[in-house]
């Protein structure tokens, strides 16, 4: 898959609340900058793919809110499609309209409002109506019977899973676009209110809003224009069972199978090697260790070890989510679309004062998830 | 330049919802209700036991067969919950937890209760406590929640 | 078997929103509230003048960044008299009925409005009827569009 | 393209108002059990999923892996869709792309909808603007009808002209066994009917079902391989661009106008009346069966009547358009677009036994939705 590549991309600030923009200024405002960073004007692009999702902007058909912003009915009318899921599924969606030969520019643009809903109860509708909803559980509680398993069936520590939140905290200090970003320690991660145990406040992604935007071109068109591409090297999606009782919460099959596949076309035989940067959707502390095992950048239940071993820092030979990850912004399904920006920043060398290095960044990973507990997981493979 | 007012319209989606349950669901729901049963269903080609049920195997997509459980497992994972908000039970503390029942092959997730928080662990035996008959109404709740079997004397 | 009685789920699902207008829904609705004023923006590409104000004008891809402000005035473009029972989203009880739903072109605007017109007899009602805003009371408006109570027929 | 693709199977469920023998998940199960039946594939043949419908319809959010059970996603790449009413033709589209992108061979795509579960009209007014038009919103029914008298003014169309397009669908839907509505109307029936929105009567709209259906989409291999009679995914398009109801100009349909000029260009279509064999239109409405065939080119504006009343869109017509009864017939409305490709399809293939049209080489299927969206996908005998 060296056909697709990301030309251009820009993403809004994230924030508890942006009271003074419409969805559709948000992506408005994404979508014009996506294009400067490109140097494309919104003729050049010759399909859309929207990024939404019903139940957190309140509307059915929540795409309808964005058309005008997203240049869909620019001239007449452009092809577009709506996901509904993590941007990277999005994205996965958008070069998959490249490959098939029938476009060559896909903008795909994601957007999300935390503020504006109740995700108590945006979270507890994803589970099925008759034996799960009606026992009131949700994001976090949900999150938190994973992290429980998890722990319990490698030994893994709250103390491990707090210096992911410090790690990343501390990271997003260096993210002007980050929303929660500071000097934590273990201890004050781990003195923080218990929400559901083992999860606290500080073991948890904020709410927020915000809007991204890539724009991704077939070769031709990516060579044609000044700016280098990030090539789209490898990727693939992949989802479980729902159930939670049907799924063992310490392990994720369809992020071992989704990666496999994805470093598979992108020809990565050992990740840890190869990989020179992982952002990933770190909704919980515990999820960044958890992912990382299936990713295989380390054994099943070693994810304590390799956090504590410190690579997953900027300066390790393995940084995970240098630019502070789902832990310091969680506009939902932008976020995932914020990961393959943050990816594609540093592979640029554009990432400003979280720039890896020295070494040039030439292969990263972007991830993404879907439903509860990461039933579904897309994995992005970028290259320079 | 004054800063501008941002308008925020505060409303609401409210909607009555009419689920189906279904034949199978109604099967399942209906032996709490009447009988306080736990039925599963099995899959023959996968011999694969489900809690909750399905009318076919989502894996092989073969017609399941019903298969009655013990009302008694163990428990997979739990957390108690500390904030609530309107969508929870009514139920102090509140603990959830996945409840691999006996004979089954996959979890199922419920409340636990009469239980001591500290005394949670992997493990834990567990059998269903039913609401009184004349308040079981054919829902998921009709099994008030999992207690520790040693509680009611082992 | 015994036919297995169905069982059904009934479930009230209420779900709160925040729903933020943004800078040209805002700057629209507290014109309205605080001054009784309906106001547009133009496109400076194709003039098109939109309502509600909008970041982009859809077509062109411009921003209409002209502030057009429009009458109180306008054309019944359409209406319809709706007067059969659905659920409102907003309370999730039937919504009363009858009452007209008209699509209303303001006096400078090239895109409708969606409000009530105050008269449910279909032979009083004619697309083409000039039709007038009756605003709530200053002291009664919140900054939603329905600080407008309805239209009333001037003809 | 790095494969041309073919539709290889096709399943339904018998639609009906309500299924209160099933649950969401089980009705999904029985398209794809069907469809897998009718392909003579196993699950494990099929290498993705797609599937669409409306949340707030059912008040289930990430449908995609609340789903899993009924799709049987598991350990599968799975997207979910969502545009509205054309989200049945949004997931056929999508499924178009994931084998001609070479990364799929055999794509299964769902779409499905349970209106008795929820108060339709309440639902579609989700779908207006919160702040500008919800207040006052009162579902599809006035726009179509503020459509419609345009339309007649305009034109000089009487009732009677659209009482014909029913009688034509209901007609035609008594040869579709999986039809919701299966007992034909007189032209008198329908104009007695009772007075909705005038001038749109009880007999001039569609119905509310629960339904599902389900389509298998492959690869020109696998395709040639496993079906006698492919029906082969010529070209698709998409005019999804209005974002309030309020712009939309009710006097034309040029969403469709847009939609099907890029499509017979593409193709080369001139004649479109002459060259295409069978269309199955996402018409929602009588009036629709009118206004639109004009907007698709089959004749002058204002002369669509006549096509009726001299049975040219009948069965046995020149055109016939709808043999399988149509939206009037059934509207499961996240599978009503896929219904309609799915029916397109078994006429290309020759399979669509009692409502089979004689030597299909090209049939239109069309979606609509949002806010007059219009999407198109045209199927062939014979490779593009």
């Amino acid at each position: 898959m060296t056909n697709v590549a990301i030309v251009g991309a820009a993403q809004t600030p994230y924030r508890r609340r942006r009271d003074d923009a419409s969805l559709a200024e948000l992506v408005h405002e994404v979508t014009v900058a996506a294009l400067a960073d490109a140097g494309l004007e919104m003729g050049d692009i010759d399909n859309i793919v929207t990024v939404s999702n019903d139940f957190w902007d309140g509307r059915t058909i929540s795409s309808m809110a964005v058309m005008d912003a997203s240049g869909s009915s620019y001239a007449g009318g452009k092809n577009v499609s709506t996901v509904e899921g993590d941007g990277t599924f999005g994205l996965f969606y958008g070069a998959m309209r490249i490959l098939s030969g029938v476009y060559r520019t896909t903008l795909v643009v994601a957007h999300s409002k935390g503020s504006e809903g109740d995700p108590m109860m945006i979270t507890n509708s994803m589970f099925d109506y008759i034996y799960t909803r009606p026992l009131g559980l949700e994001f976090i509680s949900s999150c938190a019977l994973q992290a429980r398993r998890y722990m319990d069936k490698y030994g893994l520590t709250e103390a491990d899973f707090a210096l992911v939140s410090v790690k990343n905290r501390r990271n997003a200090l260096r993210n002007p676009y980050a929303q929660l970003a500071g000097e934590l320690t273990v201890e004050e991660v781990l003195a923080s209110p218990v929400l559901a145990d083992p999860l606290k406040r500080h073991d948890l992604s904020p709410i927020s809003d915000g809007a991204a935007a890539v724009i991704l071109a077939d070769s031709p068109v990516a060579l044609r224009l000044g700016r280098k591409p990030v090539w789209l090297k490898g990727g693939a999606f992949c989802s479980e069972d729902h159930f939670l009782g049907d799924r063992d919460l310490a392990e994720a099959p369809a992020l071992r199978e989704a990666s496999r596949r994805a470093f598979e076309m992108a020809g990565v035989t050992d990740p840890f090697r190869e990989i020179d940067v992982v952002e990933l959707y770190d909704a919980c502390s515990y999820m960044e260790l958890l992912w990382l095992e299936e990713m295989g950048f380390c054994p099943r239940g070693e994810g304590g070890t390799l956090i504590r071993s410190g690579e997953t820092a900027p300066e390790g030979s393995l940084p995970v989510n240098p630019s502070g990850g789902v832990l310091s912004a969680h506009a939902v399904l932008v976020a995932g679309l914020a990961r393959v920006i943050e990816v594609v920043l540093q592979l640029r060398g554009e990432a400003g004062p979280r720039q890896l290095g020295p070494k040039p960044v030439e292969l990263g990973l972007a991830h993404g998830i879907n439903g509860p507990c990461g039933q579904s997981h897309c994995v992005l493979v970028l290259g320079a | 330049m004054p800063e501008e007012e941002a308008v925020i319209y505060r409303g609401r989606i409210r909607m009555p919802y009419t689920w189906a349950v279904g034949e199978t669901g109604s099967f399942f729901l209906t032996q709490l209700r009447d009988h306080a049963r736990i039925w599963g269903t099995r899959c023959p080609q996968c011999r694969r036991t489900m809690v909750p049920p399905r009318r076919n195997c989502p894996r092989c997509l073969a017609k399941t067969h019903w298969l009655q459980l013990e009302p008694r497992g163990s428990l997979v994972t739990y957390t108690v919950v500390h904030y609530r908000h309107r969508i929870h039970p009514p139920q102090e503390p509140l603990i959830y937890g996945v409840i691999k029942l006996e004979g089954a092959d996959t979890g199922l997730t419920h409340l636990l209760g009469e239980v001591d928080p500290a005394d949670l662990r992997p493990g834990l035996l567990l059998e269903a406590v039913f609401k009184e008959p004349e308040q079981r109404r054919g829902h998921i709740l009709d099994i008030l929640y999992f207690r520790p079997r040693e509680v009611t004397g082992s | 078997m015994k036919k297995t009685e169905l069982l059904f789920l009934k479930e009230d699902v209420d779900i709160p929103y925040n729903w933020a207008a943004g800078r040209y829904g805002s700057l629209f609705l507290t014109r309205l509230r605080d001054e009784g004023k309906f106001i547009g923006n133009r496109c400076p590409s194709c003039g098109k003048v939109y309502l509600p104000p909008r970041v982009v004008c859809g077509p062109c891809f411009t921003p209409p960044e002209e502030i057009v402000e429009l009458g109180d005035t306008g054309t019944l473009v359409s209406y319809s008299v709706v007067n059969y029972p659905f659920i409102d989203p907003e309370t999730g009880s039937r919504r009363p009925i009858p009452y007209t739903l008209g699509y209303i072109r303001l006096d400078g605007c090239d895109t409708y409005l969606s409000h009530f017109v105050d008269e449910t007899d279909p032979a009083k009602l004619t697309p083409g009827l000039r039709v007038k805003a009756v605003f709530r009371p200053r002291e009664e408006r919140t900054g939603r569009l329905q600080d407008v109570l309805h239209f009333k027929i001037v003809d | 393209m790095a494969q041309r693709v073919a539709i290889i199977g096709f399943g339904q469920t018998r639609h009906r108002s309500r299924r209160d023998d099933v649950n969401g998940v089980e009705l999904i199960q029985e398209a794809v059990r069907a469809a897998l039946e009718d392909a003579d594939l196993t699950l494990d043949q099929i290498d993705a999923m797609i599937i669409g419908n409306m949340d707030h319809f059912e008040g289930v959010n990430y449908v995609d892996t609340w789903s899993v059970d009924g799709t049987g996603a598991y350990m599968k790449p799975l997207l979910k869709l969502t545009t509205g009413g054309t989200t049945g033709t949004t997931l056929g589209i999508a499924g178009y792309h994931f084998v001609a992108s070479g990364l799929f061979d055999t794509v299964l795509v769902v779409g499905w909808e349970k209106n008795s579960e929820s108060d339709t009209t309440g639902a579609i007014i989700t779908c207006s603007d919160p702040i500008f038009d919800r207040f006052s919103f009162s579902g599809a029914l006035p726009g179509l009808a503020v459509e419609a008298s345009a339309y007649m003014k305009a034109y000089g169309i009487t009732q009677e002209d659209a009482a014909r397009v029913t009688v034509r669908d209901r007609r035609h839907g008594a040869n579709n066994p999986y039809a919701h509505l299966r007992t034909p109307v007189t032209v008198e029936e329908v104009m007695n009917s009772p007075m909705l929105s005038w001038p749109v009567k009880l007999l001039d709209i569609c119905p509310r079902t629960d339904g599902a259906a389900a389509v298998i989409f492959a690869g020109e291999r696998k395709a040639r391989r496993l079906a006698p009679q492919p029906a082969w995914v010529i070209a698709t398009s998409v005019r999804h661009d209005y974002a309030y109801f309020h712009d939309i100009d009710y006097t034309r349909m040029h969403t469709i106008e847009g939609a099907a000029k890029e499509l017979y260009q593409y193709v080369g279509i001139k004649e479109p009346l002459k060259e295409l064999d069978v269309i199955e239109l996402y018409q929602p409405y009588s009036f629709a069966g009118l206004k639109w065939i004009e907007a698709l080119g089959l004749c002058p504006p204002g002369e669509s009547p006549r096509l009726l009343w001299d049975g040219v869109t009948d069965m046995g017509g020149e055109l016939p358009i709808n043999p399988s009864g149509g939206v009037i017939c059934t509207n499961c409305i996240g599978a009503t677009g896929l219904l309609r490709i799915g029916e397109a399809a078994l006429q290309v293939m020759g399979r669509a036994e009692g409502r089979q049209v004689p030597n299909v080489n090209l049939a239109l299927a069309t979606g609509f939705g949002g806010a007059f969206w219009s999407d198109m996908m045209l199927l062939g005998r014979r490779p593009w």
